[in-house]
């Protein structure tokens, strides 16, 4: 897992171009430029509104802007199937939890691994050879981000019923799977109490460190934000109104008023 | 103290991995088996071999089937008697047409026809969800029904309709009494439930329940919506194809469409709810409920005959009586027979210090 | 929870039944029949008049020679896997075992016709089950006793051409064929064409998707085609809504036969004025005016333990093919310990019984039911005996004889069977004989 | 002739369209309410249309008849809130859906318990043989009150929801409990309504029905008759019950006269589903069924 800084010969990840995204009349993306640097930790913020969740889907190419190009590794993203972002070695978690509510901790990051894995439905029947070894050794690197996010002790229970930060947590567990290379967190520490956001914050910049993983979150907590993003980009009414470092983007004025403005 | 699982430490994660983990359900398992393979045969009747224990299998596997598609995969169907019903027709067609071609090959024709028609009448499900998806399988149930009925071609011109299996030969040695018939089904059922059992713990089970439970999680961490469904509902079908072939085969021996009617359908989808959705045991414990409770509640009526009551009045108080063990049963366990089980086994894992 | 009493009441019987009884010295007789689902309105009076027949001759005289008669009812629902199930459980029960099944109902039949072979017990199925059935030399376990549906069809037309004066008169006449979409609806299909090719009328077949709730759109099919006569060969709640789809389409019920199983009250008087003139085929005569239904009064009735309501025999022609049922059952017992001698009988001697049955006038005087069925024989190689049929007319109250016993034609339908037959005998390699 | 003869099947199709709308309007009715599909409608009718016959053929007077009735069906609504729904209360619909299941059976077998199994005739008093003849196409008396019966139901419903009290409560559960709690309406409450109001349905269907096929066992089959009706017109829509049973009515007998021939016929029984099918392709919420809304 750690090889992954080799792999980013790109020192932009991704770059977006004045991209335009409306729905029906309502226009959600105005013209918006954004970069992602390999290996940043990217935060996107703004007020209710402001069109943070639909960049984050431009992002995911989950939507496909009307106007504007999106450019994966120095290529123009053509639309992809969203069954194969995922293959593009883009996760993310989402902004109310989305785990497989059926099954337990475990199964919940084991099927991250499924498009590592090959299919073979009879060797699968039958639990056989190839099928059961590919099990085994998924299974090691499911036990390693268990490790990694200290839940070892809830392995075998059911999501369900596990407490909120937890199941954020497992969320997390279930996207690092992937092994992406982009990282897209939707409100990470959204309802959370305070160690809980510590914990998520430590979780974020190991991933950060020892991955090398790129990651895109949109966050309230200026704090947080503040804290563990290299660089901020500020959305409001579906326009970029500041990019830059925390300090830079504190000090913007646009960005106090828009505060201010929203509340 | 008997049901522990407390110093039974899984030192691998391929001993962690095993299709039963804990040592006493692997013990259970083979007794099972002992007893489904060696004690039954001994000491059962005719009678309860031939009319209950293999229609009771025979249905057991098409409940698994559909519990493929709904209880795993999360996708409602009310035409797995259709697809009963396809797996037999083409089964019986395949033999009467070719003669030399071995009953159990035939089977598997008929199971994979079904898969295929099953396929078909998937495709709806990419595009519509939950009970809007029934509608596309009972479709499916009217429309089988209808062609077997109305196109002679597939019972073989017989002019009532009515198909008779041909005797069936494993290795010239022939297949005709209740006993070697329940070694049949009976091996047949379990290999399909181990085989499925396997399927739900890997890739694909999980890929299934990906779908089930989230679908657009499952999208975004790159499972093929698509694919998943429709490898479900072949699954799905072909099992239930299977389960056809023996119901006309080895149940009854003869079948005519109108046994694969939508009664049938919905009787194997109240089965593995009442049995539990997403797991094996659920589907033997769902037939076995929905066959053996009325036959028992029939037998009582016919003792208790001889008393006041008439025999019309028993017939229906056997319904309402079969309703309420229905509602019964959700009000104590919603989640089915099997988690009844399943909790069951963790108040014996506390036995006998709940605390 | 009286159900749990009732549970707990009879987990003695329960074990007794599964541990398998002690049996006293009596004829036992499995009455498999089907009292709920959508059939059971059918089903009920049926099992009932059969019920009570029964009964009638343990009260009036004691059972048959001597031997009482024991009967256990089990519902099957109209469904084969769950009569399959009712026939294993009581094939064996009884000193001598089961001594005949009446399944009452095809699919049914069906569903046993390899297992009677085995067990060695006949299947008497009357007015329904496998037609090709008659050839006894093929099917030595099975009855279809009187009139299977092929000979019925030919006495439907015979009966078409009275009513036209002659057989000659049905040449270029339209007759609609409006049945059932099923194994049993789509039976009389071949015989009918092969008539149709005999005596030149036009035949156009008319199914009804079952249950046939709605029939708006047959019927004006029907009515384009402009029919002279309408067969109705329907089921269950299918015929009354035939008959008033009829009605509102303007085709006269007079012009309508329908088939045994469309001649109840159950499908006339729900359609109301619409049924007036009707008429359909029967295996018996109508009324209630004959010794054995006094008799049934008598002994079970009015000693208060009648299984249904007594109105069912006065209104209910499906009770008196109950009663049928019964007369046929213990006649063969009868017969069968004539040979065998007064104990118990087992399947394979009232085998016996059945094949030689002679119903001749004096006979069935004897047994009170003189012109309520035809005489008739059955031999070894002719299962079915082929009884004349009785039309009858509803006159809106009750049902009336509209013709004499109707003979079928013979010369038609069992070239037909006997082909049928051997077909099924060369694939399951039976060796025609007549023992 | 021929047009006729269409105007006919037409207008024939759309009458009996109207029949299938009449037990389709009590599935809405729950489903829009409490989302649960009944799967006991058939069986509830079955119920009511026994139970008013048996009481008419005591020679009870009809009004007196329809008011113990609708009082048997009002218990029975009660009796299934506390003794079914309540004890599964916010379970999965599945489960709900289930339960309904048993109660299919149960009631069933209640009513021919409690009643019987015979055919019962139910005359409404109208000549069901007198038609309207407009050119040479026979309109059925019979079929046009049943149709008039059937609007001034869905009007009635539609008013109810509209401007009652207990109607606009019902609409707010409908379109969400959470809101319709707050407010201050106790859902329990709320679903004895819907099942009431259901039942009473189920009443007006099971005399229509009842009247024209004999009171018996085989009209809780008219459920099935109401699926197709439900998807084309939307499980959550009262007028969407109506017009999805005239699409029906209509298709299924323009179908079995101009197209059944060709394959032989009776296909009556399927054609409704793949003409629903086709709907949901287009479609995938029924015709007047709120949009399933996804947020990623």
């Amino acid at each position: 897992m750690k090889k992954q800084n080799e792999k980013n010969k790109y020192s932009q990840l991704m770059d977006i171009k004045n991209v335009n995204l409306s729905f029906g009349g309502l226009k959600a993306l105005i013209d918006v430029d954004l970069q992602i640097n390999t290996g940043e930790i990217l935060a996107i913020i703004g007020p209710n509104g402001a069109g943070k969740s639909s960049m984050l889907n431009v992002i995911s190419g989950i939507y496909i802007p009307q106007k504007g190009i999106v450019k994966w590794k120095g290529q123009i993203r053509k639309k992809i199937a969203p069954h194969n972002i995922a293959r593009m070695g883009i996760a993310r978690t989402f902004q109310n939890i989305a785990l497989f509510r059926g099954m337990s901790a475990l199964d919940n990051i084991l099927t991250g691994r499924n498009i590592l894995m090959k299919r073979n439905m009879f060797l699968e029947m039958l639990y056989l050879g190839p099928s059961k070894n590919q099990e085994i050794e998924h299974r090691k690197k499911v036990e390693e981000i268990i490790d990694f996010l200290e839940i070892q002790s809830i392995r075998k229970t059911p999501v369900s019923r596990l407490p909120y930060g937890l199941q954020k947590r497992v969320e997390l567990g279930r996207a690092l799977a992937l092994e992406p290379e982009l990282l897209l967190l939707d409100e990470p520490m959204a309802g959370m109490n305070v160690e809980e956001k510590e914990d998520m914050c430590r979780f974020v910049l190991d991933v950060n460190e020892q991955f090398g993983t790129t990651i895109v979150l949109i966050e309230h907590d200026m704090g947080v934000v503040m804290d563990i993003s290299d660089r901020v980009a500020v959305l409001d009414y579906g326009i970029k109104i500041a990019d830059g470092t925390p300090d830079e983007v504190r000090s913007e004025q646009k960005v106090i008023d828009a505060y201010l403005g929203a509340g | 103290m008997i049901y522990r699982e407390a110093g039974q430490f899984k030192t691998t994660y391929k001993s962690d991995q095993a299709i039963l983990p804990i040592f006493q359900d692997r013990i259970a398992m083979v007794l099972m088996l002992l007893f489904a393979f060696i004690i039954i045969p001994i000491f059962a009747n005719d009678y309860w071999l031939g009319s209950i224990l293999i229609p009771f299998l025979a249905l057991s596997l098409a409940a698994l089937g559909l519990n493929v598609l709904t209880g795993y995969a999360g996708q409602i169907s009310l035409g797995s008697a259709a697809f009963m019903a396809v797996g037999a027709f083409a089964a019986f067609n395949l033999q009467v047409r070719v003669p030399e071609v071995p009953f159990l090959i035939a089977f598997l024709w008929g199971g994979s026809c079904s898969a295929a028609v099953g396929i078909i009448f998937g495709l709806p499900s990419l595009r519509i969800k939950g009970f809007y998806l029934a509608v596309a399988t009972l479709a499916a149930q009217f429309f089988i029904e209808w062609l077997f009925t109305h196109f002679d071609w597939f019972t073989n011109y017989s002019t009532s309709g009515v198909i008779t299996a041909p005797p069936m030969q494993l290795f010239g040695f022939a297949i005709d009494n209740p006993l070697n018939k329940y070694f049949l089904v009976l091996s047949i059922v379990a290999l399909c439930a181990f085989g499925v059992r396997n399927l739900a713990r890997s890739e694909i089970g999980r890929a299934f329940m990906a779908v089930r439970d989230m679908d657009i999680a499952a999208e975004a961490i790159g499972i093929n919506l698509m694919k998943t469904k429709l490898l479900a509902f072949g699954i799905s079908s072909f099992l239930c194809g299977l389960a056809g072939a023996l119901w006309a085969y080895v149940v009854l021996g003869t079948v005519e469409p109108q046994a694969f009617d939508i009664a049938r359908s919905f009787e194997i989808l109240f089965m593995i709810v009442i049995g539990g959705l997403g797991s094996v045991s659920g589907a033997f414990l769902g037939a076995g409920f929905m066959i053996l409770l009325p036959i028992l509640l029939n037998n009582i009526g016919s003792v208790i005959t001889g008393a006041a009551i008439s025999t019309e009045t028993i017939a229906h108080i056997e319904y309402m009586v079969f309703g309420a063990f229905i509602i019964f049963f959700l009000i104590v366990e919603p989640n089915g027979l099997a988690r009844l089980w399943q909790l069951g086994k963790e108040k014996l894992r506390l036995w006998p210090f709940p605390y | 929870m009286t159900i749990f009493k009732i549970i707990s009441r009879t987990i003695p019987f329960l074990t007794l039944f599964l541990m398998g009884t002690a049996f006293a010295a009596e004829h036992f007789i499995p009455v498999t029949s089907y009292r709920t689902g959508p059939y059971g309105v059918s089903g009920a009076p049926a099992a009932n008049g059969y019920v009570d027949y029964l009964k009638m001759i343990n009260a009036r005289d004691g059972g048959v020679a001597g031997v009482k008669l024991a009967w256990e009812e089990c519902e099957t629902a109209y469904k084969p896997d769950r009569f399959v199930e009712c026939y294993e459980r009581l094939k064996n029960k009884g000193e001598a075992g089961a001594t005949l099944f009446q399944p009452l109902g095809t699919g049914l039949t069906y569903s046993v016709i390899d297992r009677v072979a085995k067990d060695k017990i006949p299947l008497i199925t009357m007015g329904y089950g496998r037609t090709d059935a008659s050839d006894g030399r093929v099917f030595p376990w099975v009855f279809p006793l009187m009139v299977n549906y092929w000979s019925l069809s030919t006495a439907k037309i015979k009966y078409i051409a009275s009513l036209e004066g002659g057989l000659d008169k049905l040449k270029g006449l339209k007759i609609a064929n409006v049945y059932h979409d099923s194994a049993y609806g789509k039976e009389t299909g071949p015989v009918l064409k092969k008539q149709a090719e005999m005596y030149g009328f036009e035949l156009e077949g008319f199914p009804v998707a079952h249950p046939g709730l709605d029939q708006k759109a047959t019927w004006l099919n029907v009515r384009r085609y402009k029919p002279d006569y309408v067969i109705l060969r329907g089921w269950g709640v299918m015929n009354q809504t035939a008959l008033k789809e009829a009605a509102r389409a303007r085709i006269p019920a007079s012009k309508i036969v329908g088939v045994t199983w469309s001649c109840s009250e159950l499908d006339t008087i729900p359609a109301g004025k619409a049924s007036i003139g009707y008429t359909c085929a029967s295996m018996i005569n109508p009324g209630t005016h004959y010794q054995v239904f006094q008799d049934i009064i008598k002994h079970v009735h009015d000693a208060g333990n009648g299984t249904g309501p007594l109105e069912e025999m006065h209104n209910q022609q499906l009770y008196r093919v109950g009663v049928l049922m019964g007369i046929m059952t213990v006649e063969a017992i009868a017969k069968a310990t004539e040979k065998y001698g007064n104990k118990p009988m087992s399947g394979e001697q009232v085998r016996w019984g059945i094949e030689n049955m002679n119903l001749d006038d004096a006979r069935l005087e004897k047994m009170g039911i003189k012109d309520f069925i035809p005489n008739f024989n059955v031999t070894c190689a002719d299962h079915e005996g082929s009884a004349p049929v009785k039309f009858q007319r509803w006159n809106g109250k009750a049902f009336e004889p509209a013709s004499d016993w109707v003979a079928t034609d013979q010369n038609i339908v069992r070239p037909m069977i006997e082909a049928s037959a051997a077909g099924y005998a060369s694939e399951k390699s039976i060796a025609l004989s007549c023992n | 002739m021929d047009f006729w003869f269409f105007i006919e099947v037409f207008v024939g199709g759309l009458l009996s369209g109207v029949m299938y709308s009449l037990v389709a309007l009590g599935f809405v009715l729950i489903f829009k309410a409490s989302g649960i599909f009944n799967f006991a409608q058939g069986a509830m009718v079955l119920f009511a249309a026994l139970t008013f016959v048996r009481l008419l053929e005591m020679g009870l007077p009809v009004l007196l008849v329809l008011a113990i009735t609708m009082g048997v069906m009002v218990l029975l609504a009660i009796a299934i809130e506390k003794v079914v729904l309540r004890p599964l209360v916010n379970q999965d619909l599945i489960i709900l859906f289930m339960a309904t299941i048993g109660l299919n059976y149960f009631i069933e077998g209640m009513a021919q318990l409690v009643w019987d199994s015979n055919v019962h005739v139910l005359d409404l008093g109208i000549d069901e043989y007198v038609a309207f003849e407009i050119g040479d196409a026979f309109i059925n008396k019979f079929d046009v009150w049943a149709a008039l019966i059937a609007g001034g139901l869905v009007l009635i419903l539609s008013l109810f929801f509209r401007y009652t009290v207990i109607g606009r409560a019902l609409r707010a559960v409908a379109d969400d409990h959470q809101a319709a709690l707050s407010v201050g309406i106790p859902l329990r409450t709320i679903w004895i309504y819907v099942w009431t109001t259901a039942g009473l349905v189920a009443l007006v269907a099971g005399i229509v029905w009842g009247s024209k096929l004999g009171v018996q066992f085989a009209i809780s089959a008219v459920a099935l008759k109401a699926i197709p009706v439900l998807i084309i017109g939307g499980f959550t829509s009262v007028p969407g019950a109506i017009i999805g049973g005239l699409i029906v009515g209509c298709g299924e007998k323009l179908a079995e006269v101009y197209l059944g021939g060709f394959v032989g016929g009776a296909i009556e029984n399927w054609f409704p589903y793949m003409l629903a099918l086709i709907v949901l392709m287009i479609r995938p919420e029924g015709l007047f069924g709120e949009k399933i809304i996804e947020r990623v």
